[in-house]
């Protein structure tokens, strides 16, 4: 069985073979891996390199904790791999990027209206939770299609707060989104 | 005993811990070990909380909303009545500095774990603290008297020079406070601190005060009981801030000597004792480039990270409170508090550091903590809690001591990572970056370092190799299992058999 | 440097601890600390072990029997090669104090953390220790010199009068050691402890000593480094012991003043400079109800009682044995060792105290260990562990931290009833009833308290009504859930709704 | 539904009714109880007294872990509770006590032979085990009917090792064993 697992940007083939063992790109490994009955916690030795980790399933992709530090990891098996590749290749060009609600809480302020035209890291929605002003910040370069809240209004977590148009490579300039209004 | 100044001071055997989280664990923790029994309080987010499983006694104060519940006064008096509490303790925020709780607990017979009311109120009012603290001889930072107007203050920022700060007379841990860098700053400034001071504290009422440049934030721990002394227990180094809150304390400071000690420590009982202050309390200083120290305010409450100076002095903050509010005399002299070895705090918050520390909500799904040598975890929350928006982030203190700074650091270091959270976000790899940066090793760091120096984007991910190799491991698990159901006689390839071939293969 | 006596000393990087459970564990964080690479070994019993998943790498080593795993030196030699190991820590038993081993690990250029070989030798062998620290002037317990036959030791005893002690000159830990109270008994003692020394260290010579009744077992712990200096760190009272195991021990001790802590001390520096010692070490003496002490055997390693030590003096003990094996001379003087505060360990096993302390083996189900101010937990056992018999019963050790004796024991109160193991029977509350015991808590008690004058039966349970209510809501639960399996449109009668209904009902 | 729970020779009778609430010896008591997540942790709120608890079943009777003491809880219902009593009613003249191995372990020895008299707390056996020698006892007075192992033998968990038969309130005095002998 040969699958892709993504994380932080870098892409690993991962072989599982009855007969040859496990192979990262290709390379075999001595793998030892052991599930301990508490709380996903697991144990690798990897060619007698010890790794502990607690591996959590969180829907389309896992959570691995190790010694600290948290990683989402996407695993497809190769087929699904392609057949995904293949489907987003179509998808850039009108995508639109959705800032969604990160938690419950109380929009605090808007300072993006449709139109607007937004740098990757721009302030979008002010956010009050947990007793904390939180500033959620624009996922990309484009302009503000949506906003589907105001300031006061009590939003819950994953709820659609903002969308943006990703211009991709081509995002329009100041000039051009300034004449929209 | 009634005292003048309206604190009562009495014998009491059980408390009421008017808190929640680890605060609330903590009190409970104290009581207990002086024999004290204890009553705890939860609203309905906390029925599996900690706090309400570790009490003698618990009691339901109503909804989630801390003001329907943990912030109701004549709820907390009336669990107080009904259990035969004769002792409130407030913990830290909720209720810990409200002059008017204060003197209801008194009003009703009961013992605030804490100052006398008037000097909660004094203390509360920044405007009203300035004043006192300078009249007894404490330097404070240059700004505006109470009352003034948007445009006296604005004049006198001009006149004392930019960056100015912005900040609510009714403030603390940094809400409703705004940096100003230019004049026409100001009413957007005003605006928010208002906004802000008005949501968090019912106060809208806002001052100017003078930004000292690469600052320090260092503050002293007092102790006094209701015998008129007053001790200090050295102090706290806070710097590293994000927005205010502090992320990582400890004490001694890199910067602090015997001398500058000494002098702090005594500019600091000079300030408490113009109040009459009793219980547990600490005074905030800034310290600048040339070790001039100015008054910030007094907290008159058990701080969040009282931890390092416990663990550097080996007295129980705590049970000093409860010992004080009993009315015992101190047993130690200012001559008998020594300072031996480093103590480090990292406050783990539910929080992404890679994401704009972005709070983070969810259930504790998995949840392992350090142990062993020189490490002290004090926690509220356990597995299967959850970490609502109703209430702060944090999920714990994280407390290392070592023989020396450099020992408290590695012993951190280690700590962090045998520390395994699931189920929400933390802030650990901030932790872990902030151990391994060397600004952080040298000691070279200030009010601003976290928000204008350190940056989460140089952090190497070390271990992506052995997290995709995991994840395909726990799939493949999934998958083969999968496979099982639909063919339930291919029983030899269930996933330990197949572990087990590689292991016969590799031995 | 290879020094005369055979003990290597050189800087190194990398260290493989021959060792499991917790004392493997407080090696790995240990030298985690000092940034040095560390490498565990396993049984097959010990694959899912924290030693395991915490050290940066781990070799098998074979079958559980330690005679097939642990204890074979070829393989740890062998592990130590391919890992590129530069020193072996053996922690506390298995090769720990073998002569043999640490010479192995010399002659394979492999630094051993320890002694050298021939100090290990000499205190190894019982009668050989008491001739070399009788010739350094240190007062022993009258006894019988090597080579003696039955008949000749029968006849000592009658000469220094009954009560003796029949002892192993291998041994350790209690084990293959008689008391006698008659010469009748002789033949008896003689018989079972050779047969238990023969099984355990694989030599059965005995021998006698006299017996001190209503002793104390009192230890003094060392350090040496390897450029002449050898400190001790104060006493340990370990009087606590059940069939010599120690089971509760406390840092200082009630009876040791000032003046009897120094004596003890030097004579303790004295019997470890006569075999040229190097590391850390510990000499156990009696001592007797006039104050005379007695050199019993010192311990050539780390003892598991090591922590109290730390927590009083503010070292730590097990970074003090990789710095002196890296060649680093001490950093304290005798003058600046100081002794703060009271620190108290109990010893959790995996028995029944209600039932004649009978090993308990299962898995561990669930473990939630106590934190908070003053609380140490050093545990090699996580959830879903085997406690097998295998190896020994020791689950974990529990150390608290106190201003006073008195708040140690309140805060060792507190930790273990906070402390929850399930899966194997604990002696936790054989701690309880101590810490409860007016005996205990005035310090009156010897090293035949806890067999002869303390029982559990008068132990009082407390919650046995509330035990009842739980297991039957419980059985309530689960009977609630088979009914729907069978009527699967009851839904409303489920567990969750029918409690809320009694939340509903109590509002 | 009425249970009868017996922790250490103390017996209960706790009534659940979804009318009449929860009754303790007929006593009405309000109750709070949850699980938590995590192994088998447990809130009792009684009367607003906090109970932590740790619950695990463990076949025919239950473990309660509170504060550290270990409660063996059994629970029945009525039907049962009374249906057994009944039952055990005749048994206890002839019953035979078993002593078994609490852990696997090797026999060091075996001090009683069968006909032995023995009185409650006399050593049976001596096992080996976690490297230290373990004194088993005898449950009760009574005559050493069997004895299933010899020096030397491995045993598991939970094997027979000794049979006696239990005297009941009726002993037989030493003078009656010594001439069975």
């Amino acid at each position: 069985m040969k699958y892709i697992a993504i994380v932080k940007d870098q892409e690993y083939t991962i072989e599982i073979d009855p007969d040859k063992g496990i192979l990262i790109d290709d390379v075999p490994h001595e793998i030892d891996f052991r599930r301990l009955p508490s709380g996903g916690v697991t144990s690798l030795l990897m060619n007698n390199r010890s790794i502990s980790a607690v591996i959590e399933e969180m829907g389309d992709y896992w959570d691995v904790l190790i010694a600290g530090e948290l990683y989402a990891v996407r695993v497809q098996d190769e087929r699904a791999y392609r057949l995904e590749r293949m489907r987003s290749s179509g998808l850039t060009v009108d995508g639109e990027a959705v800032v969604t609600s990160p938690m419950p809480g109380i929009i605090v302020a808007v300072p993006v209206a449709v139109g607007d035209v937004v740098r990757h890291g721009d302030k979008v929605i002010i956010l009050e939770s947990m007793k904390m002003e939180n500033e959620l910040r624009a996922p990309c370069d484009g302009v503000v299609t949506h906003v589907f809240v105001s300031p006061g209004g009590a939003v819950e977590k994953d709820q659609p707060l903002v969308g943006i148009s990703q211009g991709g490579e081509d995002a329009p300039d100041e000039d051009t989104a300034a004449s929209a209004e | 005993m009634l005292r003048d100044d309206g604190l009562l001071i009495k014998k009491f055997d059980k408390l009421l811990i008017a808190n929640r989280g680890e605060i609330a664990m903590r009190i409970l923790r104290a009581a207990r070990e002086l024999g004290i029994a204890t009553v705890a309080v939860y609203s309905d987010a906390d029925r599996n909380a900690p706090h309400v499983r570790f009490a003698d006694e618990a009691y339901h104060i109503g909804p989630p909303p801390a003001r329907e519940s943990y912030l109701v006064v004549e709820k907390l008096l009336d669990v107080a009545r009904r259990s035969g509490a004769e002792a409130i303790h407030p913990g830290y925020g909720f209720l810990a500095e409200r002059e008017a709780f204060a003197q209801a607990c008194t009003d009703a017979g009961i013992v605030f774990v804490g100052p006398p009311a008037r000097a909660i109120g004094i203390m509360g009012d920044k405007l009203m603290a300035r004043a006192t603290v300078t009249a007894a001889g404490v330097p404070v930072v240059p700004g505006t008297t109470p009352g003034q107007s948007d445009e006296e203050m604005r004049a006198a920022a001009i006149g004392m020079g930019f960056p100015v700060l912005v900040k609510a007379a009714a403030g603390g841990g940094g809400k409703g406070m705004r940096p100003v860098n230019r004049a026409e700053e100001l009413p957007d400034a005003f605006a928010s601190a208002r906004r802000e001071a008005k949501a968090a504290f019912g106060d809208d009422t806002v001052y100017i005060e003078k930004m000292i440049t690469e600052a320090r934030h260092i503050e002293i721990q007092l102790l006094a009981d209701s015998h008129g002394n007053t001790i200090y227990l050295g102090e706290r180094e806070c710097s590293l801030q994000r927005r205010h809150q502090k992320l990582i304390e400890e004490a001694p400071s890199f910067v602090v000597d015997a001398d500058l000690r000494r002098r702090m420590g005594e500019v600091a009982v000079a300030a408490a004792r113009a109040v009459d202050y009793v219980n547990a309390g600490t005074i905030e200083f800034l310290l600048d480039r040339d070790k001039n120290f100015y008054f910030l305010e007094m907290n008159t409450r058990v701080q969040v990270e009282h931890p390092v100076t416990e663990l550097v002095t080996g007295l129980d903050i705590v049970q000093e409170q409860l010992r004080i509010a009993r009315g015992r005399r101190l047993r130690l002299r200012q001559e008998d508090v020594r300072i031996k070895g480093w103590a480090i705090e990292c406050r783990i918050n539910a929080e992404d550091p890679y994401n704009n520390y972005l709070p983070s909500t969810g259930t504790i799904t998995a949840s392992h903590l350090p142990t062993g040598p020189g490490v002290r975890v004090d926690t509220g929350v356990h597995v299967g809690n959850e970490i609502s928006p109703y209430y702060d982030s944090m999920i714990s203190k994280l407390i290392c001591y070592g023989e020396t700074r450099g020992e408290a650091v590695l012993r951190m270091r280690r700590a962090l990572e045998e520390y395994r959270i699931l189920g929400v976000k933390t802030n650990i790899p901030f932790h872990q970056h902030m151990m391994d940066s060397h600004r952080f090793l040298s000691g070279q760091f200030d009010t601003k370092f976290v928000e204008e120096r350190f940056s989460m984007d140089d952090r190497e991910s070390s271990h992506a190799l052995e997290a995709a190799l995991l994840a395909t491991l726990a799939a493949h698990e999934q998958n083969q299992r999968a496979a099982q159901i639909v063919a339930p006689g291919a029983r030899d390839t269930s996933n330990w058999k197949w572990l087990s071939r590689w292991e016969r293969l590799r031995r």
